[in-house]
């Protein structure tokens, strides 16, 4: 009954993703760099990274749900990333819809938390505190334009959707899910802490935020699953917005495009503060998001 | 805090040590702690003029990621305190490159009551940089200095740290005054 | 910044310190903003000499004990006291507190310069009139060894433990001993006299 | 037939056992058995509901000229099990943490009320149940705290009013108080329009009040946060896992006997029946305000509270959806509700039972000291926050699929706000009492006793269950509609457009766990540091540090809610009290002035009156 071709499909996927993953990241710290006119790293650089996390040679734990944390987050993306319907492989995508991977997208930082709380460092738990925050703010704007979506295109499964985009053209080109795409790009932007909203792991105020006490392999674990949650984030995106997509890359060119709006925006912005966050997400966005809605549902 | 320390067995993954080797030279993370006055010297390193990321080095808040740690110029006691419990919080393979004569032997403050004349006592420093305060191109020399120590696996203050650490301990102890991380942290206390 | 100030203080004392003595009458005070803010303060205090150093630099010289009284009066001018620095003149035997304010409202500088005598020296608070003297009280007790009545915490500030109640910054704390007996045999300067430092 | 009285009456007589007894051994069991018995009969007859359709076993007994009937049918069978399980919990949690046997008597007179309620096929006994399960949760909170027990007494006597004078209208209009002969009553006046509009609409905002103030809807959720904390808190699992169950299936009686006349009476806006949109906004208005209010709570047992009523808000919001796939995920929520919130609290209990304390600062670092507690908090927050593996997200995603399959979006979005809310305050909880420094006079807690860690056993296990096959539920809940609403098999749940399956995302993450452990055991052996031995830029740290923020976790919301935060429900409702006391002293000063004259002149007005209508 296993078919053995899925769960190579799947394996060879998460293989794909994570590498793709880290190049993504690395596309972004050499975007960064370029606009501000430095030389930058490689694209290659976070698999160094990883690599040399991973050789370290001593890491410390704070008992066992600080390890528990980073391993429940990694799997969580993974989980996440098998349900989205990516290119020509459909892998999982028929046995969940749009709110169960809203909801897995969502669960690694569950992961984070746990780990970073049961540090007992106090820069973790305020960067507990602001990433639970931001997660909050963000969820009404997150949750209309995923709403929006569902009603214009009168389902929830994903590769429905990306059937109904094939057919009637790419959500971006309706009034309405335009304005869902400008709601759930800022909502983007939160999701992966890119610079408007950083701040969770606001470098200068809180040392790295939650990740303050995480050295050796468990920041190994949370560097692969922050480049597969990117990939998937972007998969998620290009998918709702953008038509899913034929081939492999015709993906990575409609993710790399939605990477480089997020980079765009990141290298402008200076950092909100988290009710300055939470007050701007209630304000333009959920309006925006309001609107978006009406329109779909008309 | 040395008991367990010394009887942990390395993992020497010797098939994939050149590759971790050429990771660890490839990817240095700073620890962003600036003590003395060479902190200052340290921006114009991430600028667009010199710009350590090409080597794929990052300033990085937090010790427990961080893996070279840069004493820029002359070090006090009360410093140094800061700098040995950051330094032991850092993980394993772990550098230091010190700026300038002051770290060396005291330097323009040899006679100063308030200077460590011999850091080397304390903390193992692997890379020593001339000039009071070097220029960010001298920063980055002895910062390839540092690379090719790692290449050929020369750069092992970290070892030395953990082999001899009763030595390093003794000398702490012997400056600072036994048990002086609980009394330091009850005078802070009352801060609170 | 203790260290500094005080061999600025040297030389400038000394070059100064000539001219004033020939003319033992008083200077005649140029009629700029800072020589009438000198001139309105001296009617108030004539205890006090005052002088213009230059443009937004003015001097004082009070005796000690008449210091509170004169500080007092000065402090409707001048509203933000910057700095209290203390110079050992070892050969005289004093230490020479400069109570450095600064007016907001001309944007002027003023020095005002006492003298007390070495041995247990001892000098009232001016924590009423600002609180933020009670910081540079605490560092000038903690480096020199002068204690100001009134202020309640003296005691340790920035130093070490051991260096407590050693009054680092005074002339006659005697540092390459110091210095041998902390950092002993990596001391490795073995030159005993001061007159030739060898770096 | 009897069986059902049996299940009826046997926590009563129990109770009664108990209180009369009092021996400290013996009351706890006779407890255990009396809330233990319910369950065992219904489970006995799950194979007649499912085979004999819905109208299932009908019992009448006359009492004292009155004609009560019982019936027990898919859906009473569905609400009893939820509150006999949630029941079964609280004894054991009770036999724990409570003192005397006061309390056993009434928390089991109160599961004798709701299981009546549940079952009771007319409104004669349906009120009177209600009554006694009312008075007898307030006899539990009276034992605690004076003002709280007032103010639910004031609040649940207003509901008692409203429904008792709806019960009046309808018997008037239909002349007969027994369900089924109302519903028919009713299906036929929806032709014939006899009642009217008006009358109609007073009818349902009766009802509306009535089953509001005991599911905690916002306006009338003032008493909740108070009663919930103020009793002893294994008794709390009952009262907010079951007691609002009662108000959500009095909206449901809503549907059944005059759903087709509400909506020839009130009409259709937009395509959505006008009474269930009320009914939505109710909910999701409580969704919101109560999670908000949740988030910024420093007590541990109003957090609870708060997020009790926010998750009935859920009930509210699925039922006001009106479609039967929202219906069922009302019904769905209602069981992961009762199953998670009732394991929260017997968690609560049993930290109160061993600190003492109730505030989120005198907590910290309990998970060393109690790990079967804390793994068993572990599985109430991720099925709270709706993880999908789960029960609480199967029924939050039926409610997804329903509200925006029906059109509402702005509900879907106060959902959406609700669960992020939900994830907040359950996240703060952990981090407040399990993780963190752990204070001085927490050294020496011991693990939870052992009757209340079962106790916590018995809700944890439908939590996974459930998750993993929340086809086992639909199933059952496709019987109360003629064609089946939730398709696919016990682990897939396929609605008309979405799917979710439960067996497949668990493995899924498994397989996510497992390669993501062995990239975890391929790094260097890991060393295991005291918490003093955290990065506090490099300043040394003591064990009497608190390095851990558990006051005021969330100001930043608060800051960026103050506009919001000055209108508090709690003030409206005191100057509301305040201004009905000023009025009954004028009243009392003005009348009742003592004089006999004035006496005597009221009785002529009242003559005269009399005289001029006729009367006389």
């Amino acid at each position: 009954m296993f078919e053995w071709k899925l769960a190579l499909e799947a394996i060879g996927m998460v293989i794909y993703a994570t590498f793709m993953g880290f190049i993504f990241m690395g596309i972004e710290r050499k975007a960064m760099a370029r606009i501000q006119r430095r030389v930058g790293p490689p694209i290659y650089q976070p698999i160094i990274d990883t690599l040399k996390l991973l050789g370290k040679k001593e890491s410390v734990s704070h008992g066992f749900i600080y390890d528990f944390g980073p391993v429940f987050a990694l799997g969580a993306s993974i989980a996440a990333l098998l349900f989205i319907p990516l290119a020509n492989f459909q892998l999982f995508s028929s046995n969940a819809d749009l709110i169960v991977v809203a909801y897995l997208l969502e669960v690694p930082m569950l992961g984070i938390m746990l780990g970073a709380m049961s540090s007992g460092n106090p820069y973790s738990a305020v960067g507990v505190q602001r990433g639970l925050l931001t997660m909050v703010a963000m969820q009404l704007p997150y949750g209309l334009a995923l709403i929006a979506i569902a009603q214009y295109w009168g389902t929830f499964k994903l590769n429905s959707i990306v059937a109904l985009q094939q057919l009637h053209g790419w959500s971006i080109t309706v009034p309405a899910l335009l304005l869902a795409f400008i709601v759930f790009d800022i909502v983007f932007q939160a999701m992966l802490g890119l610079e408007p909203f950083d701040i969770i792991t606001a470098p200068a105020e809180i040392s790295m935020g939650p990740m303050v006490e995480y050295g050796g392999k468990h920041a190994a674990l949370l560097f692969t699953q922050h480049a597969v949650q990117l990939f998937a984030e972007t998969a998620f995106f290009a998918v709702l917005f953008l038509g899913g997509a034929s081939n492999l890359l015709e993906l990575l060119i409609k993710q790399i495009a939605v990477l480089f709006i997020a980079i765009f925006i990141a290298s402008i912005y200076p950092r909100f503060t988290i009710d300055q966050a939470a007050k701007f997400f209630w304000k333009w966005p959920t309006i925006l998001g309001i609107i978006a809605v009406i329109l779909a549902g008309w | 805090m040395g008991g367990d320390f010394i009887s942990y067995e390395l993992k020497e993954f010797k098939l994939f040590e050149p590759l971790f080797r050429w990771a660890r030279k490839k990817s240095i993370w700073l620890v962003a702690f600036c003590t003395g006055c060479g902190g200052i010297e340290m921006p114009p390193l991430v600028t667009a003029r010199y710009d350590i990321e090409r080597f794929g080095m990052m300033p990085n808040p937090a010790p427990r990621m961080a893996d070279l740690f840069l004493i820029t110029g002359y070090v006090t006691p009360k410093t140094l305190k800061r700098i040995i419990i950051t330094y032991e919080l850092m993980p394993d393979p772990k550098y230091i490159l010190a700026h300038g004569s002051c770290p060396i032997n005291g330097g323009v403050y040899w006679d100063s009551y308030n200077v460590v004349k011999q850091l080397d006592k304390y903390i193992p420093i692997d890379v020593a940089i001339a000039g009071c305060m070097p220029r960010p191109e001298a920063v980055m020399d002895g910062i390839r200095e540092i690379m090719r120590k790692i290449e050929n696996g020369e750069a092992d203050g970290w070892r030395r740290y953990r082999e001899n650490y009763e030595w390093y301990r003794k000398n702490q102890d012997e400056l600072f005054g036994e048990g002086w991380r609980e009394r330091d942290a009850k005078r802070w206390l009352a801060w609170l | 910044m203790a260290v500094t100030d005080n061999e600025v203080k040297n030389k400038v004392e000394s070059t100064q310190k000539a001219p004033q003595d020939t003319q033992n009458a008083k200077p005649e005070l140029p009629n700029t903003k800072e020589g009438r803010l000198v001139k309105e303060l001296l009617e108030k205090a004539p205890y006090a000499e005052g002088s213009v150093r230059r443009e937004k630099r003015i001097e004082f010289r009070v005796p000690a004990e008449r210091i509170h009284e004169f500080l007092e009066i000065a402090s409707e001018k001048f509203e933000m006291l910057m700095q209290i620095s203390v110079v050992d003149w070892l050969k005289e035997g004093e230490f020479e507190l400069v109570y450095q304010l600064w007016s907001v409202s001309e944007s002027v500088h003023a020095f005002v310069k006492t003298r007390i005598s070495r041995e247990n020296a001892k000098m009232p608070t001016v924590m009423d009139i600002w609180p933020v003297a009670e910081t540079y009280e605490r560092e000038a007790h903690e480096f020199f060894g002068i204690i100001f009545e009134g202020n309640p915490r003296l005691g340790p500030f920035i130093l070490e433990p051991r260096e407590y109640e050693k009054h680092p910054l005074r002339k006659d704390f005697n540092t390459l001993s110091y210095v041998k007996t902390i950092y002993g045999e990596d001391f490795d300067r073995y030159d005993e006299s001061k007159t030739n430092y060898v770096i | 037939m009897n069986e059902l009285m049996i299940m009826l009456f046997a926590p009563l007589i129990a109770g009664f056992i108990a209180w009369a007894l009092d021996i400290r051994g013996i009351r706890e069991i006779v407890g255990v058995i009396g809330a233990a018995v319910p369950l065992g009969i219904l489970v006995k007859y799950y194979p007649t509901i499912t085979s004999k359709g819905t109208e299932g076993i009908v019992q009448t007994i006359n009492v004292g000229g009155f004609h009560l009937v019982f019936q027990l049918n898919t859906l009473t069978w569905y609400f009893a099990v939820i509150a006999s399980l949630v029941g079964v919990a609280m004894a054991f949690g009770m036999a724990s943490t409570s003192k005397n046997s006061y309390e056993w008597l009434f928390a089991l007179m109160s599961y004798t009320g709701v299981l009546g309620v549940f079952l009771s096929g007319d409104f004669v006994g349906f009120f009177l149940f209600w009554e006694i399960m009312t008075f007898a949760s307030f006899m539990m909170v009276l034992r605690r705290n004076k003002h709280e027990s007032l103010k639910y007494f004031v609040l649940s006597i207003i509901g008692a009013y409203a429904m008792l004078i709806a019960i009046g209208l309808l018997y008037a209009k239909t002349g007969t108080l027994d369900f089924n002969t109302i519903r028919q009553a009713l299906y036929m006046d929806a032709m014939i329009g006899s009642i009217s509009r008006g009358e109609m609409a007073l009818i349902f905002g009766l009802f509306v009040t009535a089953f509001g103030v005991k599911a905690g809807a916002v306006p009338l959720h003032v008493w909740a946060p108070g009663a919930y904390s103020e009793v002893d808190q294994s008794y709390t699992t009952f009262f907010s896992g079951a007691l609002s169950k009662a108000g959500a299936y009095g909206f449901l009686l809503l549907y059944i006997l005059m759903g087709v006349k509400l909506v020839s009476a009130l009409g259709v806006w937009h395509n959505h029946m006008l009474f269930a949109y009320i009914i939505a906004w109710i909910g999701a208005i409580t969704v919101v305000v109560a999670g908000f209010l949740a988030v910024l709570q420093e007590d541990i047992r109003k957090l609870f509270a708060y997020s009790s009523v926010s998750q009935v808000g859920y009930i509210l919001l699925g039922l006001g959806v009106g479609t039967p796939l929202g219906i069922i995920g009302a019904l769905f929520h209602v069981l992961s509700h009762a199953v998670f919130k009732g394991l929260f609290w017997l968690v609560v209990a049993a930290l109160i039972l061993r600190t003492g304390k109730t505030k989120f600062e005198d907590f910290g670092g309990l998970a060393e000291k109690m790990p079967v507690t804390f793994s068993m908090a572990l599985i109430a927050v991720l099925s709270l926050a709706g993880i999908p593996p789960m029960a609480g997200f199967a029924s939050k995603w039926l409610l997804y699929e329903a509200a925006i399959n029906a059109h509402m979006p702005l509900v879907a979005g106060a959902i959406f706000l609700g669960s992020g809310l939900a994830f907040a305050y359950v996240v703060r909880f952990l981090y407040a009492v399990w993780f963190g420094q752990r204070p001085s006079d927490l050294e020496d807690v011991k693990e939870a006793p052992l009757p209340i860690l079962i106790g916590m056993a018995v809700l944890a296990i439908p939590n996974i269950v459930f998750g993993i096959a929340p086809g086992l539920v639909t199933k059952y809940l496709n019987g109360l509609f003629s064609e089946p609403v939730v398709t696919g098999d016990y682990f897939k749940l396929v609605t008309t457009n979405g799917t979710y399956n439960a067996l497949l995302v668990t493995i899924l993450l498994v397989f996510g766990l497992a390669v993501a452990g062995i990239v975890f055991i391929y790094g260097a052996k890991t060393r295991k540091v005291p918490v003093t031995d955290t990065y506090q830029s490099g300043n040394p740290v003591t064990e009497d540090y608190n390095l851990s923020m558990r006051r005021h976790f969330y100001r930043p919301l608060a800051e960026a809610l103050e506009f919001w935060l000055r209108y508090s429900w709690d003030r409206f409702y005191e100057r509301l009290a305040g201004l009905a006391e000023d009025f009954a002293d004028t009243l009392r000063e003005g009348i009742y002035n003592g004089n006999v004259q004035s006496y005597a002149w009221y009785l002529a007005i009242i003559l005269l009156i009399l005289a001029l209508w006729g009367v006389l």
